[in-house]
Formats: structure tokens, sequence, C-alpha cells
């Protein structure tokens, strides 16, 4: 422990990406973490185990393992909590199950995952971009998902906030993706008043519980969903269900809830996608980029522009539902666009998928534990 | 909870009953037998001791031992209601043509 | 804030010895910088598996604006704590950028311009080698011109553990005190672009 | 006596259509009225128990009850009740898990609750057999004895649940079989009102995959050996070793009292917060 920097006058705070998070979940109302310790991610662990005991209700455990970890975060959420776990590469491939179980029972949880490189133990304390895909596929059976990606110190905070919004909102898990330069760079950040935040709970139904149904299909694709213990019982399984939770193999109920489930995401896409314009307006090559990667494009994007080059960036906060209209409007209006990430490519086949020939797209890849210098970049976007 | 012989009635689901037959097995006074529908059957309702061991161990909740003198557990209660005898009939008939 | 100097990417790298207590230093000198004069730093860290020995590095970038890009390029400023530290990284020094040694542990020096004192000697003095970190820090505060000593101060203070506050502060003042004395005209030298 | 079985049936969700789905004289039916009896009789309100299932045919008995009920992933229902009885401690978790699930895929999560003893109950349904996949051997699959996996009877030794929970720490733990009902009811009552970890191994035979497999003609016949074969902790002390080496016992194995994970907590969160 001992990484938090005690209160400053001010509410600027020296404080680690991982403690971020901390502070964002504490913010959005976060009382419950589980979860099991691994590197780069633990600070965030250590950080919850001294914080959250001295909240009222507040919990924290360490599991016998990462699976353990997911399992209690949707058992407490269930029970009404706002939840999260944190882990890196090796326990996010663990967890997948029970990311599917709480897509399919629209369990409201944040779950956090500072990649590492290469696959299995990898590098662990090397940075790397390399779970987007996983993030987006990685548990098995058709599903939808948020995938948030922070690049700072600050965002690290801000997004955690909205991940769990958005997870409280949707009901539904959210990942954020953090990488090593991220997690482990310290930078002033501003804690903000909670007051000027815009903090979302879950809906909880208000009628007789008789008429209650926990999955019943609605305007807005979410049902309102009471903690456990609230007079409204109601059944709780990862088979197939229908409205009323309980389990279904009919044809027209099972496409009608993996429809509502895609829906619920779809119809609030332009909510959930958050990406910011660097220099954009007249710009001729585009970097597209997220995470760490995005601040060493926004060096790069100044170098160029001084050497005469319109070059611009955007960078992706939403990485799932994938910011489709943000980067098409891009594609149309640049003749190259640069994606550099520190993987083989897994945001730039999106990229290309959405292209059609539009634009040339320059790819960019590094997977040696490095994080992609701006330099790197510069000389993409000069030769390109 | 055991009572004397003829104190109790059995009732089986049979709708529910899967004839596994272990209450038949295992009753003390042989009152079950399973039938050749494969469902229970109620053989001897007057031996029954009402020593619970059918009810607590059906899987499948489908039978119940209750008092003799109760009402029947399920049935309307229409006990005064009679379709009407012959002497009622030609009775109603001579007094409708007066 | 107005009247502080303005800096693009000032950046300082501190390495030495896993233990030396190069973490804690960064993060004390980050601190310093970021919430008492409000200048932008970016802290990063690389070490190796071990929690003891090995090597160890600490970098900050500071910046009056924004900081993009928060890994150091070239650096401005080198302080080694232990000799291999100082053969690894001075190549990553800019062309007219400084080094401070730690000279009990660096002998030799790839240049002759340097600054250097002894702060693990002068940490062992003080009673408490585990000091050293801090010697360093009161040092630094000499030699960097945008570093003022009350900031540090009280950024130590909120870092450090309360029972060896007393004896760090010694420890601070005795550097910088000591790098006061044999090079009065060091913080004069910086041209900052 | 009339009553029980009525009582069972207030407690059923009556929009779900019976009879359940459990095989003629499968045990599982049997511990789910010897569990709406016990949750009776100690007078707890259905919105206060939450019933937590792994996957398998255990895992279909909640949805059958009206509690909270909630069906997991495969062996990992102990860790979704963890997260349940820490966050709301109000609430009396139960978890039902079958063998395979809790000592094969959710071993570790078994011997880590019974660890920290957190204050759920846990009802594990021996049945020696995987079922619902079609009578593959477990890990207490008894050695010798033939599934679908094992065509020439299994080799290795097979797990002793109630041993095993009971070294792991586990502050309650008990067999029972379900040809003894009754004695089953007050033992789940028993491990409900435990404040740690409680653990009842119940056999529940499986005709259907094991027994066929392994010479025994009907259900019936189970349901004899296990009454024959399961006597109480102090006639199985009285038995001669090679009588104890076939017989199974039952009762109480471990009571202690102690505190749950979740006091605990919460009394080091009063601390914390200088609350008394």
């Amino acid at each position: 422990m001992a990484a938090r920097s005690r209160r400053n006058k001010t509410t600027e705070i020296f404080a680690l990406g991982n403690e971020a998070v901390v502070e964002g979940a504490l913010i959005a109302g976060g009382t419950f973490y589980a979860g099991y310790p691994i590197t780069p991610s633990t600070e965030i662990a250590e950080e919850m185990s001294s914080r959250l005991p001295h909240l009222r209700g507040g919990v924290f455990i360490q599991m016998e393992d990462e699976i353990a970890g997911l399992g209690a975060v949707i058992g407490a959420s269930l029970a009404g909590r706002k939840a999260m776990t944190a882990t890196s590469g090796p326990g996010f491939s663990l967890m997948q199950e029970h990311i599917g179980y709480a897509c399919i029972t629209e369990v409201p949880l944040v779950l956090v995952n500072v990649m590492r490189a290469g696959p299995s133990t990898g590098m662990p304390t090397n940075p790397a971009q390399a779970d987007v895909q996983q993030a987006r596929w990685g548990t098995h059976g058709d599903h939808p998902i948020i995938v948030l990606s922070a690049s700072d110190v600050q965002e690290c905070l801000r997004l955690t906030v909205t991940a769990f919004n958005y997870a409280e909102k949707y009901r539904t898990p959210v990942i954020l993706l953090l990488d090593e330069v991220t997690a482990h760079t310290r930078e002033k950040i501003s804690l903000p008043d909670p007051e000027d935040i815009n903090i979302y709970s879950r809906l909880t139904p208000s009628m007789p519980p008789e008429w209650y149904m926990p999955y019943e299909d609605n305007m807005r694709g979410v049902a309102a969903m009471p903690p456990l213990g609230a007079g409204y019982r109601y059944h709780v399984t990862g088979l197939i269900h229908d409205d009323h939770g309980y389990p279904t193999s009919k044809p027209r109920e099972v496409e009608h809830i993996m429809h509502r489930l895609f829906r619920k995401i779809d119809q609030f896409f332009y909510d959930i996608q958050i990406v910011d314009e660097t220099q954009c307006e007249d710009a001729e090559t585009c970097i597209i980029a997220y995470g760490c990667v995005a601040r060493s494009a926004e060096l790069a994007v100044q170098q160029a522009r001084e050497r005469g080059v319109r070059a611009g960036l955007l960078k992706l906060k939403t990485l799932f539902p994938f910011p489709r209209p943000a980067v098409e409007k891009m594609l149309r209006q640049c003749s190259s666009v640069v994606v550099p990430e520190m993987n083989m490519g897994q945001m730039s086949r999106e990229i290309k998928r959405v292209n059609n020939g539009q634009s040339k797209i320059l790819t960019l890849n590094r997977v040696d534990g490095q994080i992609i210098t701006p330099g790197q970049i510069l000389s993409k976007i000069l030769k390109g | 909870m055991a009572s004397k012989k003829g104190e109790s009635r059995v009732k089986v689901f049979l709708d529910w009953c899967k004839g596994c037959g272990i209450c038949a097995a295992f009753c003390p006074s042989k009152v079950l037998s399973v039938d050749k529908q494969g469902k229970i059957r109620v053989d001897h309702e007057d031996e029954c001791i009402n020593c619970g061991f059918c009810e607590i161990h059906c899987p499948d909740f489908a039978i119940m031992v209750y008092p003799r003198e109760e009402r029947p557990p399920f049935e309307a209660n229409i006990d005064d209601v009679a379709p009407a005898t012959r002497e009622e009939l030609h009775k109603i008939r001579n007094s409708n043509s007066k | 804030m107005s009247n502080e100097l303005h800096l693009d990417r000032f950046e300082v790298r501190l390495s030495g010895l896993g233990g030396q207590g190069i973490l804690t230093l960064g993060r004390i000198m980050g601190q310093a910088l970021a919430l008492d004069p409000g200048y932008e730093v970016a802290q990063t860290q690389s070490y190796g598996p071990e929690a003891r020995g090995g090597a160890s590095r600490c970098d900050l970038v500071v910046s009056t604006g924004k900081i993009s890009y928060p890994k150091t390029i070239s650096l401005d400023l080198l302080v080694a704590l232990s000799q291999e530290a100082c053969n690894k990284y001075f190549g990553d020094l800019k062309s007219k950028g400084f080094l401070l040694v730690d000279t009990s542990l660096v002998s030799q020096t790839p240049t002759n311009i340097f600054w250097g004192l002894p702060f693990t000697t002068m940490a062992q003095k003080l009673g408490l080698v585990q000091t050293t970190n801090i010697v360093a820090l009161g040092a630094l505060t000499h030699f960097i011109p945008f570093m003022r000593a009350t900031s540090v101060r009280k950024s130590l203070k909120e870092i450090l553990p309360l029972k060896i506050v007393d004896i760090n502060l010694k420890a601070f003042n005795a550097g910088l005190n000591r790098a006061k004395k044999e090079y009065p005209e060091a913080p004069e030298k910086w041209k900052f672009s | 006596m009339a009553k029980v079985t009525q009582l069972i049936h207030n407690y059923l969700r009556h929009s779900k259509r019976f009879p359940h789905v459990f095989c003629p004289g499968c045990g599982h039916g049997i511990v789910l009225g010897s569990l709406i009896r016990s949750i009776d009789s100690m007078g707890l309100a259905k919105d206060d128990v939450v019933l937590v299932a792994g996957i398998g045919c255990s895992g279909r008995i909640p949805v059958y009850v009206d509690f909270n009920t909630i069906h997991t992933t495969h062996g990992r229902a102990l860790t979704f009740a963890t997260g349940i009885k820490l966050a709301n401690p109000r609430l009396k978790v139960i978890v039902v898990m079958g063998d395979g699930d809790a000592l094969s895929i959710g071993g570790n999560h078994l011997i880590h609750a019974a660890r920290r003893n957190i204050g759920v109950t846990a009802l594990v349904l021996n049945n020696h057999i995987y079922g619902m996949t079609g009578g593959q051997s477990s890990c207490t699959t008894p050695t010798g004895s033939f599934s679908t996996t094992t065509p020439f009877g299994q080799l290795e030794d097979e797990f002793d649940i109630s041993r095993v929970a009971k070294v792991c720490g586990a502050s309650f733990v008990a067999r029972t079989t379900v040809m003894q009902a009754s004695a089953m009811d007050s033992l789940i009552s028993e491990a409900v009102m435990h404040p740690g970890f409680g653990l009842v191994e119940i056999l529940s035979p499986c005709h259907t995959q094991y027994g066929r497999k392994n010479r025994f003609k009907t259900c019936v016949d189970m349901y004899k050996w296990l009454q024959k074969s399961s006597p109480p902790l102090e006639k199985y002390r009285e038995l001669t070793p090679e009588k104890q080496e076939k017989a199974i016992a039952t009762g109480i194995f471990e009571k202690k009292d102690c505190e749950g994970l979740e006091e605990k907590y919460a009394r080091m969160r009063r601390n914390l917060r200088g609350e008394r």
C-alpha cells in the first residue's frame, strides 16, 4: 500500500493510474471489490483493501483465484452493490466464463484489465494492448459488451466512473482496458467534486412483487433490477431464459432475449461512443489510437504539424461497441490513416473492416513490450 | 406421529407421480403398490398408520396422508348435494301437477 | 504559477539499485513539482522482478503545459546512484544535459563534467543509510532551480510515514546544504528552451 | 403429518411446471423437500433465503422453489455465495452443489470457503457420478465401480467429501442420506443456523446413471443399500474395521464455535470507523 498521496488542500493528488481507478470507483459509488492479485494491476487491490473497510458497508476480499474474484463480484452486484474487480492477462482469461454469465444475467459490474504483453504469462511489467479482441470476444457465445480504454491518469479516474455508470444504466459488464504505462504512471489529477459528476445507479422495481418481471422487455431494453432480499424473488440463471427468468429453449423466446441484449447496447450507441478529436478539422492524415499510444500520437501530431503535415488524432476511449461513425468520418476525410497499437493489429482489423477503400490504412505494430514512441509514429506519418 | 390403523387416508397426485416405488417399497404397512401404469396405487388405505415415511421421502411431492375425519383435500365441499332419487322425482312431478 | 520557469518537457531520470529508494525519491519529487508549483509531471518507473537489488529507475517528465508522451525521450538530467546505472543510462543524456552521481558508489564517470556528492556516505554519517535517497533529494533541490525546498519538504512529510520524517528532513537539509556549498553556481548553468 | 406435503407445495414456484425434471427415484427431490421443511421450521422468510446452485442435476433444484434463486456457472456457486454473503450478511445463503461441482471443478472454492469460514451453508448432493452429462465418473465415484468413462472400473481413489471439508477447516460438517429425511431436516437447520461455514454431504442415489452400471436393478435397491450401509456415527464406531471399510458413517463430524468471516469483517469495519 503506502501508494496513496494524502489529500492536498486543493483536490489535486499525485497518483498512479491504478490509484486513480480506485478514486473513480469510490466516487462512482463502488463499495465492493473482490479479486486476485496480479501484476500490473495489484495497486488497485492494495488500495481498495485499505480504503473500502472505512466505508459504510465497504467490502474488500481477496479470493482464491480470478474466477472466484469475478464470481464474488457478480454475487455482490446481485445483492445490490456496485462491485468491481481488476486483473491482468492470465487472470482475464480465467474470468471469461463469468463475463458471459454477467452478460446473459445482465449483472452490472466493472472489470479493469491492465494488459500484459504476449500470450500466457507474457511480460508482467511491460505494456501491451494485446487483449482488445479478447475483451470483445473473450467469452463464448454471442454477446454485447462495453469496452473502454484509458490513456492517462485523469482518464483512469473519469472512465472508471463512466464504466460504473454504463454498467448500472445498461445492466451489463463493462471492461476498462489499461496498459502498464497508464497504470504505472504517476501524474497530477484533480479529484472532481462528486456533486459535479453524474452518477447513475440501476433502476429498481417499484411495484408489487407479484407483477415484477426480471427480464421484461421495455422501451429501454433494460429491466429494473432489485437487490436480493428486497421481496422480489426471482430466478437468475446462465441458461437462456424467458422474461420471467426461467430457462427456455423455445426458438422465439431465445431469439427475443438475444436480440434484446444487443439492442439495449445498440440503441444507446451515441451515449456510449466516446472519442476525442485533436486537430482533426483539417487533417489529411489521421492517427487512430487508444491507450498510452494515443499520448505518443499526440506528440507525433504536434511534431508533424511543425513540419507542415496536416495530421490529426482520433483517440478512442470506447473501443466496443466499435465507434464506427467517428472512425468512418475520418476515413472519408483523410487520404491516409495511421493505426499504431501495441499488438499485431487488433484494432486496425476493425478499422479496415469499415474502410471500404476510402482511405489508405497504415498499421504500426509493436510487440516487444515497449511503448510506441512519437518518433515511430511521426516517421510513419511522413512516409505515408 | 404414528396413529392407529384406519384413521388416515392417502392421496396421490398421479400427474406428479413418476412411479419410482420408494413409498411402496418402504411402507411398513404395505398400503401402496406400483400399478401397471407405473403409478402408485393406494391398495390398503385402512392399514395406514400415518408413519409419514412416504410423504417426506417422495422426491416428487406427490403423496400426502391426512386424517380420515378431515375433508379430503382438493375436493369441493358439496356433501349436502345429491342427485334426485326416484321418489323425489315422483314427488316433484306430483307437486307440480297440483 | 506565473513567475515559475516555463518548461517544455524537462526530463529527469533517477537511477540506481533496487532498495535505494529510487521510486520513493521520484514520488516525493514528482509530487513536490506537481502539487505545489503546479507543473505537469508524468512519473514512470521500471524495475526488475526482484524487490531488493537489481536495477531500478524512475523517470520524470516535467512541463508547464500538458504532457503528451509520458516517457522520457532525451534526458536533461541523469541522477545515478550506482556505477551500473551510470554506465547504462549515460547514453540517454542530451548533449547539454547534466549528470549527478553518488561519488561514494560511482567511481568512474563517462565524462569529466558532472556533479558529484557522496550521498551514501553522508547518509551513513547521519546514522541511517536508508536516507541516501533523501540526501540526494536535498541536493537535487539545489541543482534544479524550479524545485522549491518548501514544497519538497511538504511532499516529503506527506508521503513518508510519520515515524521517519524527522531523520529524513535532517538528511534532506544535509544534502541541500552540502550541494549549496560545493556547487553554488550550479543552478545558473541550465538553459531552458 | 398431514400438512407436510401441502407445506412443501406452498414453497414451490406455482409458475413452474411440475413434476420436476429429475428422474424417477432421484434423491434430489427429497433434498429439496427437506430443505423446505427445515427453512420453514426455522421460521425464515422466503425473502431472506438465497439459494445458489452450480451446474448439473443439483443445479436444477433452485428454479422450482420460491426463494431468491441463482443458478450459476459450473463449480463456482460458492464464489457467488461468498460475494452475496459479504454484500448482505443478513441473507441466509444456501449453496446446493453436486459432487463433481463441489469437489472436482469447484474443489478450490470449497477448500477456501471452508478455510475462510464464510457464513454460508453448502449442501453437497453426492450421487457418485456426473448425472446430467450422462454418467461419467466423478471424483467421488467409488474405486472399482463403473461409469461411462470408467468402463473397466474406476482405478482412482474417491474423495471423502466430509473429510475434505473437515481438514480444510469447515466449522460444521455433517453427512446424511436421503433415506433419513427427518435427520436431514435437522442437520440442514443446524448447518444453516451455524454462524460459520457449514457443509452437509447428502448421499442422493442416481439410479439412472450410476445404479444401472453397478448392479442395482431398481432405484429402490439403491435406497435399500443406502439404508443398510449408512449407520449413524455411534454405530459405525462399534463396527469391525472390515465392516467400517464398507460402511458410510452419517451424523455430525465437526461442530466448533466460531465467527463467520462476514461478522469479523463487520467488526473490523466498525473499529476502523469508530463505531460501537
